[in-house]
């Protein structure tokens, strides 16, 4: 049965189905917060979720959130600290699967939300905010990002949140204790990342979209897997969580 | 404390910040996150004409990109500057790109290393070790953290020097007249900032009685000998929300958003909320109350009893 | 967590210990100093005779000399072994001075090493650095901690390594059946110790629902995820005192130590108030109602409202 | 008028004299906690006080203490909170004044709380507890102890709590923040430290008490100030204070 969806509805679905029943998550704000949201009201009603501010949950926030530090997010918490708590957990293993956005990313998942463009000429972005911290300390993350020509580079101009660097061993040998990043969430598809080389690698595309038409919006010879399949669309139990928690698309429908 | 220097900590809005907050100091501020932001006293910084601050926080929300566009800051020290709502901060792009009003120097931090080096600060080392920002432009361009071996293990970690600003200012709930304050909800990097800052401003929702604080010890964020000065100042923290008190007015910071893409109007809408108004009553006075109102938590949610008893 | 694991982790005390307190593990108690000690599941150690224990905490009181002279312990890591009322622990000292019931090993640490030892292991770093110990024999005999210059200043500091024990056990006010607890008054090194351990063992005078720790989630010691087991038992950290539940019964700590100067009379104490009662509600029928009701608190003493409303 | 007054009242009198108004004391337990009382109610009505288990008040305790954790000194305390922060404000200089027990002492104001005698047969004394943490950190501290020649001697057997070490700048060689101990107030006498060799010098005798008195129980040749006074005895007030807050006289007449 065909169920009409946004983007980021899709999206949302799928970072959901990343995370595994009792899991701690990183959750931040944005599509990953409503794909917390979305896998405890489904499939992983155990999940915790910590926010760097010094939250963590284990219910969903009692109302719409514009930002991790709003009433609702607070109210009904299970514990209300200070970063350094989170970050020791962050630091300490305690975390299973943390999510970042980022504005260019590269071949081996490594993330810029700093600097963009060629120096002299650069667009100053917002910064690292927790995420280079997620993604060099938890045991596995997901980015979640808009797939388009220019933020899909060979290499980024910037490395603000490392994925797999220069691929191979390459976190082990600069010493980053998490595993790096599991999957990348786009607006096309959905990828992984070759257990050797660790390159990314697509592995399925979103419901209508072409191998070709992710191969053009990417700045690489994009491998892919030996079967590329077509990511489920989320449901229509997905997608009332989902708009339950997101009511007047704030986050699924006015942006991608 | 003798009653006479505790009614002197006590002090307006402008006094405090015109007394403790010098041209040229490093301020931290935006501690909790995007909760208790003392917008009041970065607009009191914006009407005084503050010059050379260094803002120094993790995510600032729109505060330091008024503060920026404002020309109050020579530097930055933090791990984000933008609008949380909606991204970019177009105060700070235009300073860092543009060099307007004028160049500013970024050291730019992760949350947790931005954290942690106040967190040295607080606690009287040089530094602490870390192994996030491995692997990261972040350490490779910012020349303060230092890359090591550990001396037990012989892995990489990222040594953090201690980050000690002159001034904390800290937005909470409810404060006595010493100082003694307490807050809830997130609080971020709050408490290790006010340890590490040689000021600490405490801003407060209510002034209260010295046995409010002292009937909840395990609630106190900052003991009162650390602080330096009490500003009583209700809804000094909107639009950022203040749990059990208000809401976050997330219209300003879209309207913010909107009238910040060009700089004419980035100072226009900076003269008529901060400028304009004068003062934190006059800002009040423009919202008008029933925006205020409409801001205001929809019920009660009483933390459940506790006993001290003995 | 599912309803199932839920009950899970809600155990008798006898069966939290058999299952999570294996002999040879390093144990972390006394977090708290000299209130909420878990004195119930240190004589239930003694009466499973648990042996080959490591027992870590900065300063024990009496607990860690019960576990000791009962021969449950093989390693001691602190930074004061004792009795704080009457100062010497005759139990402790036999171990050392005379290897009696056997020899033991003792790392010392002052308060602050010990801390900062279980806060690199909760923070997931292999040391922190410190100023303390400096110049004391403690570095110098301490092969564990080093002394190293500061790679920004140059100054000595010494490193403390991550103290990771394998269990920690915390007595709170109440935790919920998941194992999110609440405790107050002074907590010492107790959120630092939960952390830095792989089992936690909560121990509570108050079962309660979730809603109440939810209801005030900045009082949460240690969130329930981090939690293995939870045993509810009031009076369990009798003789230390619980704030709003029961003060210290300072006669337990005189009659101990009056009894402990000669190892017959210790044996014979633990007899009396460990063994023969043979379990936690013999020892409280033992010490009979009118002794506990006479340690209950004289008057309540609420903390002030808090409305997290929003 | 004399006044009947016990050792441990008059120590406690002269230990309150230590505290200057406004400052920030580690107090400790038993002698130095009544000093602390005393003073606050005296001479200094604004001095704080810390406590290692992680109490600040501002306040004496509602009723007499055993131990810094009873009941009575949480209840109205102005914070209840961590040991690390109470070391945090100890290493980062926040704390003026601190106080020490101790079991051993030496010319230099080392402390011994750890192992007494010959290698083979020591005793085997509690330990450090925050003791060595006070000595080391705070900004100058205070000494209170029984004051007889076995615990009076030349060189302690083991430096649980650094004083001056060997004298001189010792301090500042081992890279010692706090200033070291300011005053040793014995059983006997109040001594002071040489601001040049750091060596202990008699400055006052408690009253009764001779120079000679002092000697025969120091194990080293002692030092004595130009002009050795006499130390002024409690004063009516200040023994009511101290009989207030320990009634039964448990720290202050069944003990030195």
């Amino acid at each position: 049965m065909a169920v009409d969806y946004t983007p980021g509805e899709l999206m949302v679905a799928v970072a959901a189905r990343e995370i595994r029943d009792g899991e701690v998550v990183f959750v931040g704000m944005r599509l990953p917060l409503l794909a917390f949201c979305l896998a405890r009201a489904t499939h992983a009603p155990n999940a915790v979720g910590l926010f760097e501010n010094g939250i963590v949950r284990d219910s969903p926030a009692l109302a719409f959130l514009v930002t991790m530090s709003d009433g609702p997010n607070v109210a009904g918490a299970l514990w209300c600290t200070e970063m350094r708590e989170i970050m020791g957990l962050l630091q300490s293993g305690r975390v299973d699967l943390g999510f970042l956005g980022g504005a260019q990313i590269d071949r081996f998942g490594n993330l810029n939300t700093s600097y963009v463009g060629p120096p002299g000429r650069q667009t100053r972005l917002p910064g690292s905010g927790g995420g280079a911290d997620i993604a060099g300390l938890s045991r596995r993350h997901v980015v979640i990002m808009a797939h388009e020509r220019r933020r899909f580079v060979e290499r980024v101009d910037y490395v603000t949140s490392p994925g797999f660097g220069e691929g191979g061993d390459w976190r082990r040998r600069v010493g980053l204790p998490g595993g790096g990043p599991a999957a990348v969430i786009t607006t096309l598809g959905l990828f992984r990342f070759d257990p050797e080389t660790r390159e990314m690698v697509l592995a399925s595309t979103h419901p209508g979209v072409t191998v070709e038409e992710v191969r053009e919006e990417t700045g690489w010879p994009l491998a892919c897997a030996p079967s590329v399949t077509v990511t489920p669309p989320p449901t229509g139990e997905e997608l009332a969580v989902v708009r339950r928690f997101d009511p007047d698309g704030f986050w699924t429908r006015d942006r991608g | 404390m003798s009653v006479g220097a505790v009614l002197n900590k006590v002090l307006p809005l402008a006094e405090a910040v015109r007394r403790h907050v010098p041209d040229g100091a490093a301020v931290v501020l935006g501690t909790a996150l995007e909760a208790l932001i003392p917008f009041a006293v970065a607009h009191e910084l914006i009407r005084q004409e503050r010059r050379d601050l260094a803002l120094v926080g993790p995510i600032s929300d729109l505060c330091f990109d008024q503060l920026i566009a404002a020309g109050c800051a020579r530097r930055v020290v933090a791990a984000w500057v933008g609008n949380v709502q909606h991204g970019s901060g177009y105060g700070f792009r235009r300073a860092v790109e543009q060099g307007l009003p004028h160049p500013i120097e970024v050291e730019d931090h992760s949350n947790f290393t931005l954290a942690l080096g106040l967190e040295a600060a607080a606690l009287g080392v040089p530094y602490l070790p870390t192994r996030t920002l491995l692997g990261s432009d972040i350490l490779a361009r910012n020349p303060r953290l230092r890359r090591e071996r550990c001396p037990f293990t012989g892995a990489p970690l990222v040594l953090v020097p201690a980050l000690a600003p002159d001034a904390a200012i800290l937005h909470v709930q409810r404060a006595d007249a010493e100082g003694n304050c307490q807050a809830w909800g997130a609080t971020g990097v709050s408490a290790a900032a006010a340890k590490a800052s040689r000021i600490v401003i405490v801003v407060c929702e209510e002034l209260v009685e010295a046995a409010v604080i002292r009937s909840d010890p395990n609630r106190t964020l900052v003991p009162g000998f650390l602080v330096t000065a009490v500003v009583h100042l209700p809804w000094g923290a909107h639009p950022s929300p203040v749990q059990g008190h208000y809401n976050r007015d997330h219209a300003v910071y879209r309207d913010y958003h909107q009238r910040s893409a060009r700089p004419e109007d980035l100072l226009a809408w900076l003269r008529e909320w901060v400028r304009d108004p004068g003062d934190h009553a006059g800002y009040l006075e423009k919202l008008g109350r029933q925006r205020l109102e409409a801001l205001r938590p929809r019920s009660r949610r009483l933390a459940a009893p506790v006993d001290y008893g003995c």
